[in-house]
């Protein structure tokens, strides 16, 4: 389950939901990841695109990964802008074990951050400025520079 | 035709192009001294997977996306 | 905040409660680690002792090494009986970065197995038989057994 | 006098010993066959305080827990 929404995530709610689709699947563990944007660096909020083919694909193999390990999934993420306080992406696993479930999280969450084709922007004096210095280049980049 | 797109923070219009293969990509990109820097930290795509060598053979009506540097979250 | 419960957890409202308390704390990463009864062996439900005093220390031990690293935890544990499917356990970590919150979390709910002073019965047939065989000796344990 | 204290599954009533180390609950606690396994999986606490030394010494007034493998969760 993997869904995009405009703006800050309703975080109480899409926990509730995903808790309760879950409820009498036998999961074990369930460990859900929150992020919110910090006040820091004068921002304004954060800002989001994403390119939503390829962002479905990295989910679906990692959805595939899950089941080989008979864990679940799930994954909501803000488009546009998300205001300071609010928060633009959650992630969770179910396990039935709690060593693969915390295991699991921690491995997702590090690839979503190296991979997931999503773009992150600085708000300040309602301009749009690309975060390229916490940005990390997706593994072969640099294909195209060769000479 | 091929439909070059750029994605994210690269303020760059998709490109129709007649080639053949990334190599033709990568030559006709770099004459572009502005797009540089993404060249060098962007990854490539063609019709949404990730590829890795630059002798991908490119068939009429593929689409081949650009990719800067991410952080979702 | 540490926070006993008779009987099974009301997840939503707990995480709800806690994600609000903090909702300008300015943390970035927040990270639940729910904790559910499996269907499994034949059991009604598990059942819960906790000796408060040592549970109390144990956390606020915890809590100190949290603030070391500019994080904070909390927990909630359910006494008593708790039935197929419900939740008896939720602990989490709020934490301005991504990497602490993650390592915190594991290194937590594994000290916690570890550690806690909570004991866990099946319940089959109405009886409340000690888990003996998924229980673990706190270190340091036989002191008074040595000749 | 010292308060011994049976937690969890231990089956077993309070007692109220006159002793002055944990060395002499030892050798109290052996002569009970029921209480072997119990002694080797078991941590033991004073006033609530995991400790681990025998000769621990205990004044007037301390409580002593034996604490049972553990499971929470």
């Amino acid at each position: 389950m993997l869904k995009l929404y405009d703006g800050g995530l309703d975080v109480p709610t899409i926990l509730e939901t995903w808790y309760t689709e879950e409820s009498k699947s036998n999961y074990g563990a369930f460990i859900p990841f929150i992020g919110t944007i910090r006040d820091e660096d004068d921002i304004e909020g954060l800002s989001f695109d994403i390119y939503e083919p390829i962002l479905e694909k990295w989910f679906k193999a990692w959805q595939e990964k899950a089941k080989t390990r008979n864990a679940v999934i799930k994954m909501a993420h803000s488009r546009g802008d998300v205001l300071l306080h609010e928060s633009s992406y959650i992630a969770c696993v179910f396990s039935p074990k709690r060593r693969v479930a915390l295991e699991f999280i921690n491995e997702f969450v590090e690839d979503f951050k190296a991979s997931a084709p999503i773009w992150k922007y600085d708000l300040k004096n309602g301009k749009r400025i690309y975060a390229l210095d916490r940005s990390t280049a997706i593994k072969g980049s640099g294909l195209l520079g060769v000479k | 035709m091929i439909r070059v797109e750029f994605l994210g923070p690269i303020q760059k219009d998709p490109l129709e192009l007649d080639i053949n293969n990334l190599s033709q990509l990568a030559t006709l990109l770099q004459e572009t001294p502005e797009m540089a820097e993404w060249l060098a930290n962007s990854a490539v795509a063609v019709n949404d997977t990730l590829v890795s060598t630059l002798n991908f053979p490119l068939k009429d009506g593929d689409k081949v996306s650009m990719l800067p540097p991410v952080c979702g979250g």
